[in-house]
C-alpha cells in the first residue's frame, strides 16, 4: 500500500511552524533564565537597593561573605530538597540527618582523624537516606509521614549517641577550621561547597538522562513506568543522595560550630529547605522546579534575614516581614505567569 | 536564704515505702537539663526506695499543664518542675494542691495566683544574668577599653521569657558595676543555636563596622559562642572580644584545647547539684515530713580558661 | 425532573438556541480558534468536525464558560451571555461532556455523578437515596449494566468513567449538550446506548452538539455538521446534502482515500508467543504475534484487553502460563525488562498513563529512547529535538514547537505523541491499546500507513481496537476476548463485524474476583 | 419519556452488576469503620495492652482523663487539618494562629471580660483564615508556601502584640477555670470541645452537600469546577473554617495555661496536626480522608506520649519509639490495602 499522504503539500500549519520568528536575543536570556526566576531576580534587585540605601555597609565584600556562608548550609539542604520534590516526594527527616551526622562526624574525628569522621558520617547520611526509601517504596508509607516518623527517630538517636551534648572539639583540626574560614581564591570554603553541589545538581537535573528521568517520575509515575523507567529505584537512589547531603551539612555545622551538634543548629532546617524550594518554584505536585531557582530563592531569604538584622529590625518584625515578602515574592511571581485565579494553585 | 516554709509543702505528711518523685523539665534534651536529671537519679539511688520521673516538656507551656495533670494521675507523691514559662505558675501550684502533692520549682521560680513562691530550688535567670554581667564588666574594667569603641552583643531567643530575664541580668548587674559610662547594647535575636547566632552577628558586625572592642553575652553557650566565633571569623582578634557564657559546656571546648579564644569566662552552674538539692529536699518532705526549704541556691561558679576543670566542668 | 418544566425549557423544534458568532481565542501565540459561527438548534444534532487541534474542544469550552472568548458573541435563546464560569452555563442550561472525562477519585459513582448537584434535603443528604437515584438515572438509559452507582470513582475503566462524565450532563435535562468525543473510549455496545440516549434527548427538543472523529457515527446522528480547520470556520451544511468524501475535503483540505487497505504479506518467525497464560484478570490465553504480522483483538468493555496487554509488557505480573519473545521464554518484572526485549506499548489512558502533561512534547517522545540518545549519562539536546522534529513532521503533529508542553496539545495530538514515543524506539513488537483514539480521520489514515509500514520492515504488532472497522482493517488475525478469556481467533479472510461480536458476547465464566 | 433501551438482553455485563452479593454484616460494619480505621484499632488495642500490663495505673479513670485533655488542642488542629487535605490543601499556620488567639484572648480578657475575649479571638481567627485563603485563590500562591509565610507573620503579630511574653491571668475567671478544669456528665470540658467540634465536622463531611463538595473539590478540582461548584469560595470558606477553630484551640491554651501564650504551647502543632490527619487515612493530595480516622490518630498519639511517660521511657528514646511506631502504624495500615511496591505511595 502506498502511504496516501507522503507526499501532503505543505499545509498551513508546516508553514506555520516554519515561520516562527527566530527568537531575539533578550527573550533567549529570559527563557535561559525563566520567567519565574526573573521575577525573584528583580525582588532581589529591589531588596539589595532598600537594604543597601539604608546602611551601605550592606555591600561590603565582607558582608556579602557573610551572606553566604549563612546560607550555606540551609541552601545544601534546600538545593537537595527541590530534587526531591520535583521528583513528587518530600523529605522532612533532612534536618535530623543533618544533627545525627554533625555530632557523629565529630565523635568519629575525635577518636579516628577528620577523614573517617566525614566518611563515617557521609556513610550514616547515605543510611539515613536508604532507610527514608524503604520505608516509603517497600512500606507504601507516604513520603510526608514517613520522613516526619524519620525527623523523630533520627533525631532521637542523635540524641542517644550523645547523651543530648555537644561532642567533641574540631575546632583545632585544619580540616574543619579550613571548611569553617578557609577561603579558595578569596571565596569561603563553605561558599564554595555550596556552589559545587549546586552546579553538580543542575548539571545533573538539566542534561543528564538521569536528572530527565527524575522530573518524568515526578510528572507521572505510571507513565514513566510504562516508558522503562525503574522508579523505585529512582526514589531510593534520590533519598539517599539526600542524605548524603544532609550529612554534608551535618558536617559543616560541626565546623562552624566547632563541634558535634546532635539538635541544636539543624532544627527547623526542613521547613526552610521547603520554603526555599517552593519559592524558587519547585511545584509540591512534582515535576517542576529548577536548582537556579532555588539558589536565587536562597540568596533572597539570605539577604533578607541579613538585611533586617543590619537594619537592626526587631526579630519580631522580621517574623511579620519575612511572611509579608515570601508572599509578596510568591504572589508577583504567580501574576506573571497569567494563571487564571481559580482553584488551588500548584 | 530563709528558713519560712513554703505554701505548697504543708500539703503532704509522711509517708513511708517506695516514693515516685516526678521531674519534669523544660528542655529537657539540653545538657544542663540532662545532667540536672542525673543528679536527681543519682540522689534518688543514694536515699534509696525512690523512683525518680523524668519528663521532657520542650518550651511548650501547654504540654507541661498536661504532664502535671498526666503525674497527678498517676499519683505521684512529690512534683519537681521545671517550667517553660513562669507564668504557668498559678495553674501548675493549683493542680498540685488540688492534688494533696507537693510540688517545687527547679531554675525558674513559680507562684500561685496569690504571688506566693514555691519552694525553689536552683539558680534563677536574673542571677544569672548578674553574674555574667558582673564578670563583664570586671573584664570589661580591666581590658581598660572607651565606650566609645566597645558595643555589647547580647544573643538570645527574644520570645523565651528566660532568655529576657538572664540578658536583663547581666545588663542591670553590667551597668550598675561600670557606671553611666557603659557601652551601648546591640540585641541579637536567634533561635538559640550556635549557627544562627553566628548567621545573625555576622550581619551586626558588618553594622558596626569600626567598633573595635566587643563583649559578648547571651542566653546560653551556644548564643555566646557563636557570636564570638562570628566575631573571629570576621578578623577580630580573641583579645579584643570580652565573651562570657552562660553553661559552660561549649567555652570549655577551647580552653580544653588551649585555644586562643573570645571566650573569656563562662558562668557553670552545675545541673547535677540543683538536681541533687531538689530531689533530696523533697524526698526529706515526703518521708520524713521535713518542711521544703523555701530557696536552695544552687552552687555557681564563675569559671575561665584556668579553673574549669577544677570546679567540675565535664567538656564532652 | 418535572415535565411540565421539561417542555418549558426545551426550544421549539429547529429553533436555534445557542448561537455563537466571531468567536475568537487565542493561547499566547497559538490561535486556536478566529471568527467561528455556531448555532445550535431544538431538536437537532449539530456535528461538529475538524482534524486534531482545529479547535473544537476549545469551541466547546468557550460555550460552558470554562475559556473566556477574546472575542465574539454568545447567545442562549436569543439572549447574549458571557459565562465567566462553568457555574452560569450549568444554571442557564448548558452542559458539555468533556474529551477527558474527569473523575473525583476517592467517591462513589453515584456522588461523581451528581457532583456540584447534591441537594441537603433538610439539613442532611441522603446517600442511599442518592444511590438510588443515580440507578435509576442509569437504567433509564440502559447503563445500570456498565457501571453501578456505588462503585470508587479511582475503579473506573475508561469506557465507565466516559458514562459517569456522560450521566452528569444529561440528569438534569439541559437545554443544551455537547458531546466531545464521547464514544472514543467506548464499545459498539456503550456507544449504541449512548446513540438511544442522543436520540432521546433530540426528540425532547434538547439542541445537541457533537464532535466525533467517527464519519459513521456522524451520518447516522447529525442533522448538520460543522466543520473547522485550523481554528476558522469552513463551514454548516445539512447532513443530507453531503457525504463522507466532501466531509473529509471540507476537513483536511482534500481527498483521502484507501484508508484501510493493507499490504498482507507472509508472516515471519513467532515475536511474541502466550502458553496458557494467566493474569489476577485473565486466564487461559494462547496467541502468536510474527514478524510482518498486524494482531487485532476486539472485545467488549472489560474484556480485559488492557490488562492483558499489561501483563504483556510486564506491568502487571503473569500468574500462570509462558511468555515467549523470539521463542526465548522471558519473565518481565517491568514494563524496563520488556522496552529492553525490544517491545513498545502504547496504553489506553494517555493522560493517566502515557504522558508528563506538564513537560514538552520533546520530553515525551524521547522519553523511552533517552538511554539510547544519551552519551553516558548525558543527553544531547540536539538530538533529541531532530528526533522529536522528525515524528512530529511524520505524524503531522500539530504544536508550534517542540518545546509546547504536551497539556497545550489537543487530544488527538497529544495521543500521536504517545505513538511516536514507540515509534522512536524501534521495537520489534508494538503493542497498541486503542492507537487511534480521538484522532481524526486524516491522522487515522497515517497511522494505519505507519502500522502497515512497520509490519513491512518486520515488526510484529498487536492491536487492542474497539472500533471494529479499524480491527477488521488493520489485522491479519484477530483474537476476540470476552470475560477475562480469549473466545475465538478469526482470520482476515473470514472476519466480520457480526463474527467478532458474537465471540465478543460469549458468555464465559464470571470474571474472576478481586 | 419511554426508557430506549428497557428492552435490550441482558449481556454478561449486566448480570455481572446485578449479581454482585448483598455485603453480609460482618462486612458492613467494615466498610462503616473503614479499613484503614480498624488497622488504628488494632494499633491502639495492642498499645494499651502493652502499656497497661507495665503499669495498671494506665487503665484508670484519671489516666483517661488526663490522655483526652492533653489531646484535645492537638486533636481539633488535627480535625480542621483534615478537612484542609481533604479539600487537597494544607495549613501550616494553624499553630501561630493558636498562639495569636491564645495572646490576645487573654488580653482583651483582661480588659474587657471572657465573652469579648474568646469572641475577638475568634474574629481574628477566622480573619486570619480570609486572608490565608485569599493569598491562596487570589495571589495563586500554593498553600504550603502561603501558610508558611503567614505561619511566621501571625507569629511576629502575636509576639509584637504581646512583646513575646505570656499576657494576662485567666486563672481566676470562672470561664476559663471551666474550660480548662470544669466538667460536664464526668467528662472534662475540654473533651467535650473536642467532641463537639469533631461530631459537627464529621457531619458535615458525610452528610452534608457542603461536605461532599469538599470531596470532590480535593478529589478533582477540574471536575468539580466544570459541575458548577464555586471552588474558590469552598477554599476561602475552609480556610476561614480552620482559622477560627485554631483560635478556638489558642483559646483553650490560654485556659490550660491561665495566661496568654504568644508562642509556648503552639509551636509545632501544625506538624502534629497534620500527622495524625495522615495517620487517620487523608491522602496528601486530596479527595481522601475521614474524622473518624484521624480522631483514632490522635488517640493513638495521645496514648504514646502518654504511655511512655508513664514508662519512664527517657525522652530521647521517646523520639525513637515515636518515629518508629509511626512507620510500624502506617506500614500495617498499607500493607493491608495490597497496594503494589512501586513508585510514590499517596
Ligand atoms: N491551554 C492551551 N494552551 C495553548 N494551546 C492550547 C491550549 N488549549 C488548546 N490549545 C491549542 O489550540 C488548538 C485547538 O485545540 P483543541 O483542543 O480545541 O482541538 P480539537 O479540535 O479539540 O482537537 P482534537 O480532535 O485533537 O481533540 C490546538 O492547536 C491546541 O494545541
Ligand atoms: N482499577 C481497577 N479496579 C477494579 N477493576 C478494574 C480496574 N481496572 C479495570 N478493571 C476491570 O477489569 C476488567 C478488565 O478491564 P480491561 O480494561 O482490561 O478491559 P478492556 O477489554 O481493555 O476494556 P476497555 O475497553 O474498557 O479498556 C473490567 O471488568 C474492568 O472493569
Ligand atoms: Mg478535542
Ligand atoms: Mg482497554
Amino acid at each position: 500500500m502506498s502511504a496516501p499522504t507522503a507526499q501532503r503539500p505543505e499545509t498551513a500549519l508546516a508553514k506555520e511552524v516554519a515561520a516562527a520568528p527566530r527568537p531575539t536575543l533578550g527573550r533567549r536570556i529570559m527563557t535561559t533564565i525563566g520567567v519565574q526566576n526573573i521575577s525573584l531576580l528583580i525582588a532581589i534587585v529591589a531588596l539589595v537597593a532598600v537594604i543597601g540605601s539604608q546602611n551601605p555597609l550592606f555591600f561590603g565584600i565582607d558582608n556579602v561573605r557573610v551572606i553566604g556562608t549563612a546560607v550555606a548550609v540551609s541552601g545544601l539542604l534546600a538545593v537537595v530538597q527541590t530534587v526531591v520534590i520535583i521528583m513528587g516526594a518530600l523529605d522532612i527527616s533532612v534536618g535530623s540527618i543533618a544533627g545525627l551526622a554533625s555530632v557523629t562526624s565529630a565523635m568519629i574525628f575525635t577518636v579516628a582523624g577528620p577523614l573517617l569522621g566525614v566518611v563515617g558520617a557521609l556513610g550514616l547520611g547515605l543510611l539515613c537516606g536508604l532507610v527514608n526509601g524503604c520505608i516509603i517504596v517497600f512500606g507504601r508509607v507516604n513520603p510526608v509521614i514517613a520522613t516526619l516518623a524519620t525527623l523523630a527517630a533520627y533525631k532521637g538517636v542523635a540524641q542517644l549517641v550523645s547523651d543530648g551534648r555537644a561532642q567533641g572539639y574540631t575546632g583545632a583540626d585544619g580540616f574543619f577550621v579550613f571548611l569553617a574560614r578557609g577561603t579558595l581564591v578569596g571565596i569561603p570554603s563553605l561558599i564554595w561547597v555550596l556552589i559545587v553541589l549546586a552546579v553538580l545538581m543542575h548539571v545533573v537535573l538539566r542534561y543528564t538522562s538521569i536528572g530527565r528521568n527524575i522530573y518524568a517520575v515526578g510528572g507521572n509515575d505510571v507513565a514513566s513506568r510504562l516508558a522503562g523507567i525503574n522508579i523505585n529505584r529512582y526514589i531510593l537512589g534520590v533519598y539517599m543522595m539526600t542524605g548524603a547531603v544532609a550529612a554534608i551539612a551535618g558536617i559543616l555545622i560541626t565546623a562552624r560550630t566547632g563541634s558535634g551538634q546532635p539538635v541544636s543548629g539543624s532544627e527547623g532546617l526542613e521547613l526552610e529547605s521547603i520554603t526555599a524550594a517552593a519559592l524558587g518554584g519547585a511545584a509540591l505536585k512534582g515535576g517542576k522546579g529548577t536548582i537556579m531557582g532555588t539558589i536565587l530563592a536562597v540568596i533572597l531569604l539570605g539577604i533578607l534575614t541579613n538585611g533586617m538584622t543590619l537594619l537592626d529590625v526587631n526579630a519580631f518584625w522580621q517574623n511579620v516581614a519575612k511572611g509579608g515578602l515570601l508572599v509578596v515574592a510568591v504572589i508577583i511571581q504567580q501574576l506573571r505567569s497569567g494563571e487564571r485565579r481559580i482553584g488551588l494553585p500548584a | 536564704s530563709g528558713q519560712e516554709t513554703a505554701p505548697a509543702a504543708s500539703a503532704a505528711g509522711p509517708k513511708s515505702g517506695k516514693l515516685t518523685i516526678a521531674y519534669l523539665q523544660k528542655q529537657g534534651d539540653q545538657q544542663y537539663f540532662v545532667d540536672e536529671a542525673d543528679g536527681a537519679k543519682a540522689a534518688a539511688a543514694e536515699l534509696g526506695d525512690v523512683d525518680i520521673k523524668v519528663v521532657n516538656l520542650g518550651t511548650d507551656a501547654n504540654k507541661a499543664i498536661s504532664e502535671v495533670d498526666s503525674v497527678i494521675a498517676q499519683k505521684v507523691d512529690g512534683i519537681i518542675i521545671v517550667v517553660p514559662d513562669q507564668q504557668i505558675g498559678p495553674q501548675v501550684i493549683q493542680a498540685a494542691t488540688a492534688a494533696g502533692i507537693p510540688i517545687m520549682a527547679s531554675d525558674d521560680v513559680i507562684k500561685d495566683a496569690s504571688g506566693a513562691e514555691a519552694a525553689f530550688a536552683g539558680f534563677d535567670g536574673t542571677a544569672m544574668g548578674n553574674a555574667v554581667g558582673t564578670k563583664a564588666a570586671e573584664l570589661y574594667k580591666s581590658a581598660g577599653w572607651s565606650a566609645a569603641d566597645t558595643r555589647i552583643l547580647s544573643a538570645y531567643k527574644q520570645d523565651l521569657s528566660v532568655c529576657g530575664q538572664r540578658v536583663d541580668g547581666a545588663k542591670d548587674a553590667f551597668t550598675k558595676a561600670v557606671g553611666s559610662d557603659a557601652p551601648s547594647i546591640v540585641d541579637i535575636g536567634t533561635d538559640n543555636s550556635a549557627t544562627d547566632a553566628q548567621n545573625k552577628a555576622g550581619a551586626v558586625i558588618t553594622a558596626n563596622a569600626g567598633v573595635k572592642n566587643w563583649i559578648v553575652w547571651g542566653c546560653n553557650d551556644e548564643n555566646e559562642t557563636g557570636v564570638v566565633t562570628a566575631l573571629q571569623n570576621s578578623g577580630v582578634a580573641p583579645a579584643s572580644i570580652v565573651g562570657v557564657g552562660l553553661g559552660a559546656y561549649l567555652t570549655c571546648k577551647d580552653w580544653a584545647a588551649g585555644q586562643q579564644t573570645g571566650n573569656k569566662a563562662a558562668l557553670f552552674i552545675s545541673g547535677v547539684e540543683v538536681g541533687k538539692a531538689a530531689l533530696t529536699s523533697m524526698v526529706g518532705l515526703v518521708r520524713d515530713g521535713t518542711p521544703l526549704p523555701a530557696k536552695s541556691i544552687a552552687k555557681t561558679a564563675i569559671v575561665d580558661q584556668s579553673n574549669w576543670q577544677a570546679e567540675g566542668v565535664v567538656c564532652t | 425532573m418535572n415535565d411540565s418544566i421539561r417542555t418549558e425549557r426545551a426550544g421549539r423544534a429547529h429553533e436555534v438556541v445557542l448561537s455563537a458568532k466571531q468567536i475568537g481565542k487565542h493561547f499566547g501565540p497559538v490561535v486556536a480558534l478566529t471568527g467561528v459561527d455556531l448555532e445550535l438548534r431544538a431538536g437537532e444534532v449539530t456535528a461538529i468536525m475538524g482534524e486534531n487541534g482545529a479547535g473544537k474542544s476549545t469551541l466547546l469550552k468557550i460555550l460552558t464558560g470554562d475559556y473566556r472568548p477574546d472575542s465574539g458573541e454568545l447567545r442562549l435563546g436569543g439572549e447574549v451571555t458571557d459565562f465567566s464560569e462553568p457555574s452560569q452555563s450549568r444554571a442557564a442550561g448548558l452542559r458539555v461532556i468533556a474529551q477527558e472525562p474527569e473523575i473525583v477519585p476517592h467517591v462513589s459513582v453515584a456522588e461523581n455523578i451528581y457532583v456540584g448537584a447534591i441537594r441537603s434535603q433538610g439539613l442532611l443528604f441522603n446517600r442511599r437515596a442518592l444511590e438510588k437515584r443515580a440507578a435509576k438515572d442509569l437504567a433509564r438509559y440502559g447503563f445500570d449494566r456498565i457501571v453501578s452507582p456505588q462503585t470508587i470513582g479511582s475503579r473506573l475503566s475508561a469506557a465507565q468513567r466516559q458514562v459517569v462524565e456522560i450521566m452528569r450532563a444529561v440528569i438534569d435535562k439541559p437545554r443544551v449538550i455537547c458531546f466531545d468525543e464521547p464514544t472514543s473510549s467506548l464499545g459498539d455496545e456503550e456507544s449504541a446506548l449512548l446513540f438511544d440516549l442522543i436520540a432521546t434527548l433530540r426528540d425532547e427538543g434538547v439542541a445537541v452538539g457533537y464532535v466525533s472523529h467517527r464519519m459513521n457515527e456522524i451520518f447516522r446522528l447529525a442533522d448538520r455538521i460543522t466543520v473547522l480547520r485550523d481554528g476558522k470556520l469552513v463551514g454548516t451544511k445539512k447532513t443530507e446534502d453531503t457525504d463522507h468524501n466532501d466531509l473529509v475535503r471540507m476537513m483536511v483540505g482534500r481527498d483521502l482515500s484507501q484508508l484501510f487497505s493493507r499490504e498482507r504479506q507472509t508472516a515471519g518467525e513467532p515475536v511474541l508467543e502466550l502458553r496458557d497464560v494467566g493474569t489476577d484478570d485473565v486466564s487461559h490465553i494462547d496467541l502468536t504475534v510474527r514478524a510482518g504480522e498486524v494482531v487485532g483483538v476486539a472485545g467488549l468493555v472489560g474484556a480485559g484487553r488492557s490488562e492483558l496487554m499489561k501483563a504483556i509488557v510486564g506491568d502487571l505480573p503473569v500468574t500462570s502460563g509462558t511468555v515467549l519473545v523470539k521463542g526465548r521464554p522471558v519473565s518481565f518484572r517491568s514494563p524496563a525488562d520488556s522496552i529492553a526485549a525490544g517491545i513498545g506499548f502504547a496504553p489506553e489512558e494517555r493522560k493517566a498513563e502515557a504522558l508528563i502533561m506538564q513537560r514538552t512534547v520533546r520530553d515525551n517522545i524521547v522519553l523511552a529512547v533517552l538511554p539510547k540518545l544519551a552519551r553516558g549519562i548525558f543527553v544531547s539536546e540536539k538530538g533529541e529535538r531532530a528526533i522529536a522534529r522528525t515524528y512530529i513532521d511524520q505524524l503531522r503533529i500539530r504544536t508550534p514547537s517542540t518545546e509546547q508542553l504536551v497539556k497545550n496539545l489537543s487530544g488527538g495530538n497529544q495521543q500521536k505523541v504517545v505513538l511516536a514515543r514507540w515509534l522512536a524506539h524501534n521495537p520489534s513488537l508494538l503493542v497498541l491499546d486503542e492507537p487511534t483514539r480521538g484522532v481524526d480521520v486524516g491522522a487515522k489514515a497515517e497511522i494505519y500507513a505507519i502500522i502497515d509500514q512497520l509490519a513491512q520492515q518486520g515488526v510484529a504488532i498487536l492491536v487492542v481496537s474497539s472500533e471494529l472497522p479499524e480491527v477488521l482493517g488493520l489485522s491479519d488475525r484477530i483474537y476476540v476476548m470476552a470475560g477475562g478469556t480469549v473466545t475465538g481467533t478469526l482470520d482476515c479472510t473470514e472476519a466480520t463485524e457480526e463474527s467478532i461480536l458474537a465471540l465478543a458476547m460469549t458468555e464465559t465464566r464470571a470474571p474472576a474476583a478481586r
